[in-house]
C-alpha cells in the first residue's frame, strides 16, 4: 500500500530523511511516527490526512524544530533543521494565543520579532485582522473571543510574518463553513500569489483535495504515510466539483483502510451508559 | 457592520459604570467590618484580664501609645526612614531577583546549581547578614540595604523562578516558531506569561524586605521602625512594640491595597484568570 | 532540663511541691547564678520545701517577658532591664532583693586614635552595647560633663548604639574608635582588639561600686512564698561569699556551666581579665541605681515624667539573711 | 426571517425565557446574545448552527448555569437554573480535561463526584473510553495525546456522568472523518437509547442536518437566532442520502444570509503580505 | 491493535532506562562543579587577605570548625533538635496553610480582609512574636514551634493563595458542571490544579520556617543550631558563624534535592509543563 515518495528534479524546499519520532510517556513508549521519508518542492501545498494519534501534528512540531526526531534528519532548504526558524511557521492545533495581549498586539507578535517599524507593523497588522474579518476586535483580549475567532486570530498571526514554509494544523477546524470558504480563497490566493510551501493538516478530505497538489494519508500506531496521492484538477476548485467530489471519495476510501488498519479495527465496545 | 458595532457600548458603558461604583464600595465596608471586629476582640481579651496588661495590651491602649508617637513626630520620621530603605531595597532585589529568577527558572544548568544555593541561602536569617554586611557596607545605609536585599532577594527569585517555570510550554513554543529569541524570548513571552505567579513572589519579597530591614536596622540605631521595635521590646513597651507593629501592617495592608491588589485585579482579568 | 508541672503565674497551690524557677544569663556578670547552680547551692537551700528549675537566656527581654508572662520566678538581670520592666508594669510585676555583681564596664578606646584625655573624645565615633542603656547612659552623661556634645546635641561627637557583637568587629575594623561596654565585652575588646582602657567606670562611683546584676524576683511570688524567697537569698549570700573567697574555682566552675550551656567557653585570659574589674557582691548598690536612672532620665530616656522607682527594692529578706549571717545589713534605701 | 420559536404540549425540558447576555471586555460591551426565547422538548436533539462568534457558546454556558443571564431566565425541569446541575452537563469547545489526570480518571472524574463505588465507576469508565476508542491509553496524561485523543476524552468524560441535557460545544470538530462517524452513530444510539435532551454546537452543516430533530441557525452581532429548521427524516441517516443533502444545502443558504448579516459582508480587504 | 501496542514499548524501554541514566549524573557533576567551584573562589578571596580572617574566613577554616563540631558531636545534636523543631512547625503551616490559603484565594470576601491581614501579618519579624510565644506557650518547646509556625504559616498562605487565584478557570468551569461541589471542587479540582504554583509557595515556607526557628532558639537556650548561631555571633566566631549558615545551606539544599525538586519534577512532568 506505501507508495514511495517521489523526489522531484528541482531541489526540494523541505526534506526528510528516515525521520522518527518515540515518545517516553507516562504509559510506556509511543510510537509516533515510524521511519519516514518525504520531499516537498517549494512552492507545494502538502495536505495531511490521516486518523487522530497518527503523528501529523507530531510531524509538524518536527519540522517546525521544536522537537528533535528520534532518528533522521529533516532539512529545510538544504540546512539542517536544528530549532525553529523564521522561514517556517507553525499555526497550533490549539491556537496558543497569548492571553496577555491583544489581537493586534498578537497578529504584530511575530512582526515586532522581525524588528520591523511600528507604523508598518500596525498596517501589516490591520490588513490580517480585516483579511480574517475580526475587524472591531482589535483591542480585544483572547478570553474574550469565541473559538472560531480565537483561531482566525491565530491564522493572522502566522500569515502576517510570511514565512516561506507555512505549517498548518487544523487551522479550520472551529471555523463555520462560510468563514471556513472565505479562507480557503484566502489562504489559495495568498499561497499563488506568494508561492508559498504549505503543509496543512485537515480532517476533511474535500479541503485537502481542494486545496493540495498533494495530499499524504497516514495511518496509527505506528505512525506511517499509507498513500500518496496527487491532485492535478485545476484552480481555483470548487467544493461541489465531481472530480473533486470524485477524488475525495477514493481519498476517503483508503482513509477509511488507513484507519481500519490501526486501532479503529478493535472490536466495538459493547453500548456503555 | 459598523453599525453594529457601535450599537453595543454605548448601554454597556453606563452599566459598568454603575457596577464598579457598587464592587468599590462593599469591599471597603467587608474590610471595616472585619478590621472593625478583629480590634474589639481583641479590645475584649485584653480587658478580660486573663494575661497581665503590660505584656498583652488592649488595642486603645496600643493607638494611645501610637498615636503619642506620632504626635511627637518620632514614628512617623521613623517610618519615613524605613519607608526609603525598603523602597532602595525592595527595587534592588526585584531588579536583581526577576532577573535571577529567569535565569533560573529557564536555563537547566543554573537551576541545578545556583537554583539549589538561592533555596540555601534564603533559609538563612538576616541575623546572619549583619557581619557581613558591616564588613562590605561598613556602618552605613549600605549596610542596611544590603540586609534588607539579603533578605528579599531570593525570595523574588524563587518566586519569579517558580512562575517562570510553569509558563505553559506552549506559548514558548508558539512564540518561537513565531521568531522570538533569546531576550524577546524572556520579555515578551516567559515573563508576561508568568506574570500572575511572579506578582505573588513579589508580594512575598515585599513583605520579607520588611522583615530583614527591621534586623538590619539593629546594625546601629538610627531613628526608624526596627529600632523603634528593638527599643520597644528592651524597655519591655508592649504598647510601644505592638503600635509599631500595627504601623508595619497599617502599610503593608496599604501598600498591598495600593500597589499590589489592583495590580493583581487587573493583570487577572486581562489574562482571563478571573471567574 | 525537664520542663516542670508548675504552669501558670501561680505556684500557689498548696500541697503540692514548690517550684522556684530561676532564669539567668550564662556570664560572667551573672556567675552568682551560674555558680550557685552548678554547686546546686540553691536546689539545697530550697530542699525539701521546693525544687529548682533553671532557664538559662540570652536577653534581658526574654528574661523579663518570662517573668511577665509568670514563667519565672526570680531572675538575674541588669539594671536597665529591671528598671524596664519594673516601669512598664507600673510597679507590679517585679521587685529587685539583692545584688548579685558590680563593676565591670570600661571605656575602651583604640590605640591609634589618638585619644589620651577626654577632650581627644570630640569629633570621635564611640560605640555602645544598646540606646538608653546603662554604659549608653554613662557615656553619654561623661561627655555631657565634660562639655562635649553628641551629634544629636549639636556637637561632634557620634555615639553608635549597636549590638556587642558588633561592637568589637567594629572596633577590629577601625570603623568606631572607642566603645564603651561591659565585660567580658570590655576584657575581649581589649585582647582581642587591641584596645587600651581609657576609664574603669568603678572610677567615677563613690567607692567604686555601681551595680551591674540584680536578682529581681516576681512581686507576686514574693508575697506568696517569702520562705522561698529567703531560702534562696541564704544560698545567693553564700555563693557570693564562696566566689569571693575561691576566685580561682569560681571561675573554672563559672566557664564550664558556660561552655556546658552555650557549646562555647571564653578564653580564660578574659574570663580572667574580666574578674579583675568585676566586683562579686549582694549589694544591690541602691544609690548608684537612682543616679544612673537620674542621668538618664536628663538625657530623655525614661519617658517625659521621672519614674518612681521608691517601691523597686524589697531587701528585708535579704538584710533578715544577712542579719542571720552576721553580716552588715545593706543600706541606703530610698532616695 | 426569524420564525416564531414553537411551544410543544408536553412541558419543556428547557425553557429559555428572554434570556440575553452582554459582556463587557477591554474593548467596549459586545451583545453576545440579544433577548432568546427557547423551548426544548426532553429527548429532543438540537443543533446551533451559526457563524463564529455568534453566541453559541455563550449559549450553552448560560444553560449549564457557568454564566448569569443579563437578562432573562433559564429554566431547567421548571426550575430556574441558578449553577451547574447534575442534570446538564457541558462539552467544552477546548475539552479542559484536568491535566493532572490520567485518561481514566479524567473519565471518572464525574462519577467520583456521584460518590460511585469505585468498582463501577472503573466498569464504567472502561466501556466510555472503549467506546471513544482509547483503549490502551488509560494511563497517558493529557500532554501525551493528540488534538483528537483529546476531543474524544472530553466526550467519553462527558457522557459516563448521564446526565439528562447534554451541552455539546463543538465536540466532534478535531475527528478525523472515521472517527466522527463512529462518534454520530454512537451519539445516536445513546440519544435514542436513552431518551437524553441534547443541544449540539457544529459548524458542519450536514452534521447539523444528520442529527438533529432541530436546527437553530444563528446570526451575529448581535447574536440571535435567525431561523429554525425541523429535520423529519427517518433515522438512522446517512450523510450520503439525498434528502439530507438537500436539507443542508437549504440550510447552507440561509446560514450564508446570516453571515452576510453580520460582519461578513464586511468589504473584502486588500490582498496583504 | 494489541501487537501494534505492544510493538513500540520494547525498544523505548531500554532507550528510557539509559538516557534516565545520563540524565541522573550530568546535574550532579555539574553541581559538583559548581559549589567546588564557588568553594574554590571564596578560599582564594579569603586567602587574598582582603579581609581578616576573623570576619572572612575560608572555607577550609569554616569546614574545620564544621568537622571539630560535628566531631565533638555537638552540631549533630543541635540539628537534630532544630530538625525536629522545623518538622513539626512546618507541619502544623503546612496545614493551616493550605487550608488558609484556599479559603483566601477563593472567597472573595475573605481575600479582601483575612487576606490582606495575612500579608500584613507576614511582614512582621519574628522577634515580634516572642513576647506572645512566652505569654501563650510558656518556656517551652511549644514557644519556639509557635514562631516557627508564625514565620512560615503566612508565607505558605500567600503561597497557595496566589497558586488557587490563578488556577485556570476553565478547570473549575468543567468541574462544576460534572457536578463537583464544595469541598471536592477544592481538593480535586483547585488544588491539583495549582499544585504547580502551590509547590513553590511550600519551597518558601520551608525556607521561612528555618529563618523564623532561628529567632525561635533565641527564646531561651538548648542546644540547637539557633544558639550555636547566635553564640557564634556573640563570640565574634565568625567560622562557627559560617559553620552553622553551611549547615542551614546543606540542610537546606538537602530537602530540596531529595524532597521539592523531585516533587516538583515529578508534578511538572505530569501536569506537562516541561518543554
Ligand atoms: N468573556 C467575554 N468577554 C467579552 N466578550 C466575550 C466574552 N465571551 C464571549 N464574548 C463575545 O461574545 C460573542 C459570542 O461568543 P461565543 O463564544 O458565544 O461565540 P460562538 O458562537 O461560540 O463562536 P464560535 O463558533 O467561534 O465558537 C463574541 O463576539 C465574543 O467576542
Ligand atoms: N508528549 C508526548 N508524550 C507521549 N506521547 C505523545 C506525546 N505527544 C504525542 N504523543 C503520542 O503520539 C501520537 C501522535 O500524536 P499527534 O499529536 O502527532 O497525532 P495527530 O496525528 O496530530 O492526531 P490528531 O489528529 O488527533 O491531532 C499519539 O498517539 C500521542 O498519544
Ligand atoms: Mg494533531
Ligand atoms: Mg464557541
Amino acid at each position: 500500500m506505501m507508495t514511495d515518495v517521489m523526489t522531484k528534479t528541482d531541489a526540494p524546499i523541505l526534506r526528510l530523511e528516515g525521520v522518527s519520532k518515540t515518545f517516553n510517556g507516562q504509559n510506556g513508549a509511543v510510537e509516533a511516527l515510524q521511519p519516514l521519508s518525504l520531499d516537498v518542492r517549494a512552492g507545494e501545498f502538502v495536505c495531511l490526512l490521516g486518523p487522530s494519534g497518527c503523528g501529523k501534528s507530531t510531524l509538524l512540531n518536527l519540522i517546525a524544530g521544536l522537537e528533535r526526531p528520534t532518528t533522521g534528519d529533516v532539512f529545510a532548504n538544504g540546512r539542517p533543521v536544528v530549532g525553529p526558524g523564521a522561514d517556517r511557521v507553525l499555526m497550533f492545533q490549539d491556537g496558543a494565543l497569548f492571553p496577555w495581549l491583544n489581537v493586534r498586539a498578537n497578529v504584530e507578535f511575530g512582526l515586532r520579532q522581525t524588528g520591523l517599524p511600528k507604523r508598518e507593523r500596525a498596517g501589516a497588522a490591520q490588513r490580517w485582522i480585516d483579511a480574517v474579518h475580526l475587524t472591531g476586535f482589535e483591542r480585544s483580549f483572547v478570553h474574550e473571543l469565541s473559538g472560531g475567532m480565537r483561531q482566525r486570530v491565530a491564522i493572522a498571526r502566522a500569515l502576517a510574518i510570511d514565512p516561506a514554509i507555512l505549517l498548518m494544523d487544523e487551522p479550520f477546524g472551529a471555523l463555520d463553513a462560510m468563514t471556513r470558504d472565505l479562507m480557503h480563497r484566502e489562504l489559495e490566493s495568498i499561497w499563488q500569489s506568494t508561492r508559498k510551501t504549505v503543509l496543512f493538516v485537515t480532517h476533511n478530505v474535500r479541503e485537502a483535495v481542494a486545496l493540495g497538489d498533494r495530499v499524504l494519508v497516514f495511518a496509527a500506531r505506528p505512525g506511517r504515510i499509507v498513500a500518496e496521492f496527487r491532485i492535478d484538477l485545476p484552480r481555483p476548485r470548487s467544493l461541489e466539483d465531481h472530480a473533486l467530489v470524485d477524488q475525495a471519495r477514493r481519498i476517503t476510501a483508503v482513509l477509511r483502510e488507513a484507519g481500519a488498519n490501526s486501532n479503529h479495527s478493535a472490536a466495538r465496545p459493547g453500548e456503555p451508559g | 457592520m459598523e453599525t453594529n458595532m457601535q450599537q453595543a457600548p454605548l448601554p454597556a458603558r453606563a452599566w459598568s459604570g454603575l457596577s464598579i461604583g457598587r464592587a468599590q464600595w462593599a469591599p471597603w465596608a467587608r474590610r471595616i467590618i472585619f478590621f472593625g471586629g478583629l480590634f474589639l476582640t481583641w479590645e475584649m481579651i485584653a480587658r478580660a484580664g486573663i494575661w497581665p496588661e503590660y505584656l498583652f495590651p488592649a488595642p486603645s491602649v496600643v493607638i494611645g501609645a501610637l498615636a503619642n508617637g506620632i504626635g511627637k513626630g518620632l514614628y512617623l520620621t521613623a517610618a519615613w526612614v524605613s519607608l526609603q530603605r525598603i523602597a532602595v531595597g525592595y527595587a534592588i532585589s526585584l531588579a536583581i531577583g526577576v532577573a535571577l529568577g529567569l535565569l533560573i527558572g529557564r536555563v537547566r544548568a543554573l537551576n541545578e546549581t545556583l537554583g539549589s544555593l538561592v533555596l540555601g541561602l534564603q533559609a538563612l536569617p538576616s541575623v546572619c547578614w549583619l557581619p557581613l554586611a558591616i564588613l562590605w557596607m561598613g556602618l552605613s545605609e549600605r549596610a542596611i540595604i544590603f540586609v534588607v536585599v539579603m533578605g528579599a532577594l531570593f525570595s523574588i527569585t524563587l518566586g519569579v523562578e517558580a512562575g517562570v517555570k510553569n509558563t505553559p510550554p506552549q506559548y514558548v513554543k508558539a512564540a518561537r516558531v513565531l521568531g522570538a529569541r533569546g531576550l524577546a524570548l524572556y520579555t515578551e513571552v516567559v515573563l508576561p506569561a508568568a506574570l500572575p505567579a511572579i506578582l505573588s513572589g513579589l508580594k512575598q519579597g515585599w513583605t520579607f524586605a520588611w522583615r530583614s530591614l527591621m534586623a538590619g536596622e539593629l546594625l546601629f540605631y538610627t531613628l526608624s521602625l526596627g529600632n523603634l521595635l528593638q527599643t520597644g521590646r528592651d524597655l519591655n513597651d508592649a504598647a510601644q512594640v505592638m503600635a509599631v507593629m500595627l504601623m508595619i501592617i497599617i502599610v503593608g495592608v496599604t501598600i498591598d491595597q495600593t500597589v499590589f491588589a489592583p495590580l493583581e485585579r487587573r493583570v487577572r482579568a486581562r489574562w482571563g484568570l478571573n471567574m | 532540663g525537664a520542663p516542670g508541672p508548675s504552669g501558670g503565674p501561680a505556684n500557689e497551690s498548696a500541697g503540692t511541691p514548690l517550684t522556684v524557677r530561676l532564669g539567668y544569663f550564662p556570664n560572667v556578670t551573672h556567675a552568682v547564678a551560674v555558680v550557685g547552680v552548678a554547686r546546686g547551692t540553691f536546689a539545697a537551700a530550697l530542699a525539701p520545701t521546693a525544687t529548682l528549675e533553671v532557664k538559662t537566656f540570652n536577653a534581658g527581654p526574654s528574661l523579663i517577658e518570662a517573668l511577665f508572662a509568670g514563667e519565672i520566678d526570680i531572675g538575674y538581670i541588669g539594671p536597665n532591664p529591671a528598671i524596664n520592666g519594673y516601669v512598664k508594669s507600673k510597679g507590679e510585676a517585679l521587685r529587685i532583693v539583692a545584688g548579685a555583681a558590680s563593676g565591670g564596664a570600661l571605656f575602651i578606646v583604640r590605640p591609634d586614635a589618638n585619644i589620651k584625655t577626654p577632650a581627644d573624645l570630640d569629633g570621635k565615633k564611640l560605640a555602645t552595647p544598646q540606646l538608653g542603656n546603662t554604659q549608653d547612659v554613662a557615656l553619654r552623661h561623661y561627655l555631657l560633663a565634660r562639655g562635649l556634645n553628641t551629634i544629636e546635641r549639636g556637637g561632634a561627637v557620634q555615639i553608635i548604639p549597636t549590638q556587642n557583637a558588633d561592637i568589637l568587629t567594629l572596633f577590629r575594623q577601625g570603623g568606631i574608635d572607642g566603645a564603651w561596654a561591659p565585660e567580658p565585652w570590655a576584657s575581649r575588646l581589649i585582647l582581642e582588639g587591641n584596645g587600651k582602657v581609657f576609664l574603669d567606670e568603678r572610677d567615677l562611683w563613690p567607692g567604686g561600686r555601681f551595680v551591674t546584676t540584680h536578682v529581681i524576683v516576681s512581686a507576686r511570688f514574693l508575697t506568696a512564698h517569702p520562705d522561698g524567697i529567703k531560702a534562696f537569698l541564704r544560698a545567693h549570700v553564700e555563693t557570693v561569699q564562696f566566689i569571693n573567697a575561691n576566685l580561682d574555682e569560681a571561675k573554672k566552675i563559672i566557664n564550664e556551666e558556660i561552655e556546658r550551656i552555650t557549646t562555647r567557653g571564653l578564653p580564660e585570659a578574659v574570663l580572667d581579665k574580666s574578674f579583675e574589674t568585676l566586683d562579686i557582691t549582694y549589694d544591690p548598690v541602691q544609690s548608684s541605681l537612682f543616679t544612673s536612672a537620674e542621668y538618664a532620665f536628663a538625657l530623655g530616656f525614661l519617658g517625659d515624667a521621672q519614674p518612681d522607682l521608691s517601691g523597686i527594692y524589697d531587701l528585708t529578706l535579704l538584710n533578715d539573711v544577712l542579719a542571720e549571717k552576721g553580716l552588715a545589713a545593706v543600706t541606703g534605701t530610698g532616695q
